[in-house]
């Protein structure tokens, strides 16, 4: 329990008090959400403006300064989740479980955006709204845990206990994304196009002129994330003290 | 252990135990099918493996409403946490009990239905392996499903949304394998996927279900 | 061994509910536990089975030589009283099922279905239980709810059996059930505002 | 307004949905936290008024 033991006040940890974490939150988060808005404006309105059309995709181009940060973000959600799940059940801190709360319904959000805008870029390259593409695939899939982990934290009642579940559930069901993710390219090889920027191999697939927006808007996505769960955990904390304040005044009469 | 194992199988084939629900689930599942997509014999012989693995997934998931609910409301679950047996061991036996009541018929079953879907003769061996390796995993996950929504007031619900998609990986080789059998063609790899999957869950998700349903309890 | 409750501190819902809890449950010795509604009786007796992690403090002599009952007795109702019996016996690894049978008068109910019982019937049935667990420390919530007087008298006579075999007891009960036994009030050992235990909320205030 | 061609009808579409949810999330989430502000606030003042 963090209120039992030392913590040193310059260690990342101390962020991990509830009412601390309360007090960073308000410093960073106007900077946050002014950065993520600047960065997402400017770079969609420097894609969808400022940028010639592909060859061979024409202007269906321009979809990917949307389709391409969504899934990056709605992937890195879930790792972030994760994370935040091992934190929980290792070391207890309340922020991190709450902090994991306040990033499934982005996460969910951002999944919706990389389907639907894949969906809309797939109707003209493919001739078809939807294909059983692995990748489509693995994200609908990645909606669903998504769906149950929410639908989980909705259900019970006690926030431990709810944090504990969900948290295995997280873990458990990283597990199964990954053998998911597998079973369906071993299912279907798919028309997907290869990853647009591999990061891992420093090489990249897109020309200049498209790259740097979109570039712009995956930090800007990212930002917007930071500041989404920034936001909602300091509303999930605040319901949590208010709670907390009504059970000791109930403890006292 | 094997009191526990003798007293499950004993509860489902009482009067009221369930047993039989799924498979006359199973059974209507599998009649319903020609009335939805039509009597053509060549498309029902093209989707007969995977409607018999979907309908087995299903009747599997049907049952698992079962599997620890009743348990939890009369206490048992709680006096087997505090007994010398441990929970890990308790729920591996459990979801054999519920893999011996219900997935193993399914499997016997399922070749029968076969018939009724125009299954290629060449295909019946390789549904009734893909389900004989793959209906334990689904037994073994259900009971993670379970335990996690033991607490959860009317959790019927919310655990076939929680199974489901832990189910995918299951469903996708298994039916693959019978798929590729009843076309005559190599089903070595879903199969062996199939059965890697199906270890790797008995072994490490009794931990999983065991930790979840000791918090769902306190 | 006796079972040594130390300076134990528990929470329900995140809120602590008793703090400092120290006690202890000799061999041989019964313990009434006594306390109003919400005192925290059941939650103790939980953590003593291990059912529920303490947020502070320490339980010693306790595992794995509790027999643990509740409200619930865990009975199947579609399965006979024997059978009901011997599943547990099995479980606990610790044999006949004849004495419990006979010490509640049991016998012309053995072949029955659970679910043909009343409910008087079945809490004997599950307090039979305990006798065929073998264990030497009997952890018991309300036992006597639904006993007719006759019953009681039995379970009386059980926990004085148990006793002097050299067992304990520890029982949350309401009503006397004409044992000699420590009485251990839980009131003084409640929770207050202030407690700093390590309870979820506390990281709140 | 760049020019289009034969997809303006999907790049439009596309855009418009993600836009749409997008502010769905943020009105939400600052709908939510703004709510959760006078929780507390309420709660606070009726925790200092009873101790």
């Amino acid at each position: 329990m963090p209120s039992g033991r030392y913590i040193d006040p310059m260690s990342i940890w101390s962020y991990a008090n509830p009412v601390k974490f309360l007090t960073l939150s308000a410093r960073v988060q106007p900077v946050l959400w002014a950065a993520a808005l600047l960065s997402i404006g400017i770079g969609l309105a420097w894609g969808f403006f400022g940028t010639p059309d592909d060859a061979r995709q024409g202007s269906t181009v321009k979809i990917i300064y949307l389709h391409v940060p969504a899934a990056l973000m709605a992937i890195n959600a879930w790792f972030m989740m994760l994370v935040a799940s091992l934190i929980w059940l290792i070391r207890r801190h309340h922020v991190s479980a709450l902090a994991a709360k306040a990033a499934a319904p982005v996460g969910v959000v951002m999944t919706l955006i990389a389907l639907v805008t894949g969906a809309i870029w797939g109707q003209p390259m493919w001739g078809t709204w939807w294909a059983w593409d692995p990748r489509l695939t693995s994200f609908l899939i990645l909606f669903l845990f998504y769906l149950g982990y929410i639908a989980l934290w909705e259900a019970v009642e006690d926030p431990d206990t709810a944090a504990d579940l969900t948290s295995v559930l997280c873990l458990v069901g990283s597990v199964f994304a990954v053998l998911s993710r597998y079973a369906v390219q071993f299912w279907n090889q798919g028309l997907h196009q290869g990853t647009s920027v591999p990061v891992a191999t420093g090489g990249r697939t897109v020309a200049d002129v498209f790259f740097y927006p979109l570039v712009l808007c995956m930090v800007g996505f990212a930002l917007l994330f930071v500041a989404l769960v920034f936001t909602r955990t300091s509303t999930e904390i605040r319901l949590r003290r208010a709670a907390a304040l009504r059970a000791r005044a109930v403890r006292e009469v | 252990m094997k009191a526990l194992l003798l007293r499950d199988l004993r509860l489902a084939l009482r009067a009221g135990g369930g047993f039989g629900l799924a498979l006359a689930f199973f059974l209507i599942v599998i009649v319903l099918v020609p009335f939805a997509i039509g009597p053509d014999p060549e498309l029902l012989r093209a989707v007969a493996p995977g409607v018999l693995w979907l309908g087995a997934l299903l009747a599997c998931l049907l049952s698992l409403d079962r599997l620890l609910a009743l348990d939890f409301e009369d206490g048992t679950l709680e006096l087997l946490a505090t007994a010398p047996l441990p929970l890990e061991g308790a729920l591996t036996i459990k979801a054999l009990a519920h893999w011996l009541t219900t997935g193993l018929p399914l499997v016997i079953v399922s070749s029968v239905l076969g018939v009724m879907l125009g299954l290629p003769s060449a295909g019946y061996l390789w549904v009734v392996v893909s389900l004989g390796l793959g209906t334990p995993a689904l037994s073994v996950i259900g009971t993670f499903g379970a335990a996690l929504t033991v607490g959860v007031k009317r959790g019927g619900l919310l655990m076939s949304l929680l199974v489901l998609p832990l189910y995918v990986p299951t469903l996708i080789f298994g039916a693959e394998a019978a798929r590729r059998g009843a076309l005559g063609l190599d089903a070595t790899t879903p199969l062996l996927m199939l059965a890697g999957i199906t270890c790797g869950v008995v072994a490490c998700m009794p931990f999983a279900s065991a930790a979840v349903l000791r918090m769902g309890l306190r | 061994m006796d079972v040594q409750i130390t300076d134990l501190s528990l929470a329900r819902g995140g809120v602590p509910v008793l703090a400092g809890v120290t006690m202890s449950l000799p061999a041989g010795q019964a313990v009434i536990l006594r306390g109003p509604n919400g005192a925290g009786k059941t939650t103790l007796l939980r953590a003593i089975a291990g059912l529920q992690p303490a947020l502070s403090g320490r339980i010693t002599g306790a595992e794995d030589r509790i027999a643990y009952a509740a409200h619930a007795d865990g009975v199947k109702s579609m399965l006979t009283v024997r059978e009901n019996l011997t599943f547990w016996a099995d479980v606990f690894g610790a044999g006949g099922i004849d004495a419990a049978i006979e010490a509640y008068a049991l016998a012309p109910l053995a072949d029955r279905l659970a679910a043909t019982l009343s409910a008087g019937q079945k809490r004997r049935l599950g307090l039979a239980r305990l006798l065929v667990t073998g264990r030497p420390v009997w952890v018991l919530d309300e036992p006597t709810v639904s006993l007719d007087t006759g019953a009681v008298a039995m379970f009386a006579d059980a926990v004085r059996a148990h006793l002097a075999q050299g067992g304990s007891a520890l029982i949350a009960t309401h009503i006397d059930l004409g044992l000699e036994a420590e009485v251990f009030d839980l009131t003084p050992f409640k929770a207050t505002a202030t407690t700093q235990a390590g309870a979820t909320d506390e990281a709140f205030l | 307004m760049p020019e289009l061609g034969k997809y303006a009808y999907e790049v439009m579409s596309a855009y418009a949905a993600s836009l749409v949810l997008l502010s769905v999330l943020v009105l939400w989430t600052l709908g939510s936290s703004k709510r959760a502000r006078e929780t507390l606030a309420q709660a606070e003042k009726e925790a200092g008024r009873d101790g």
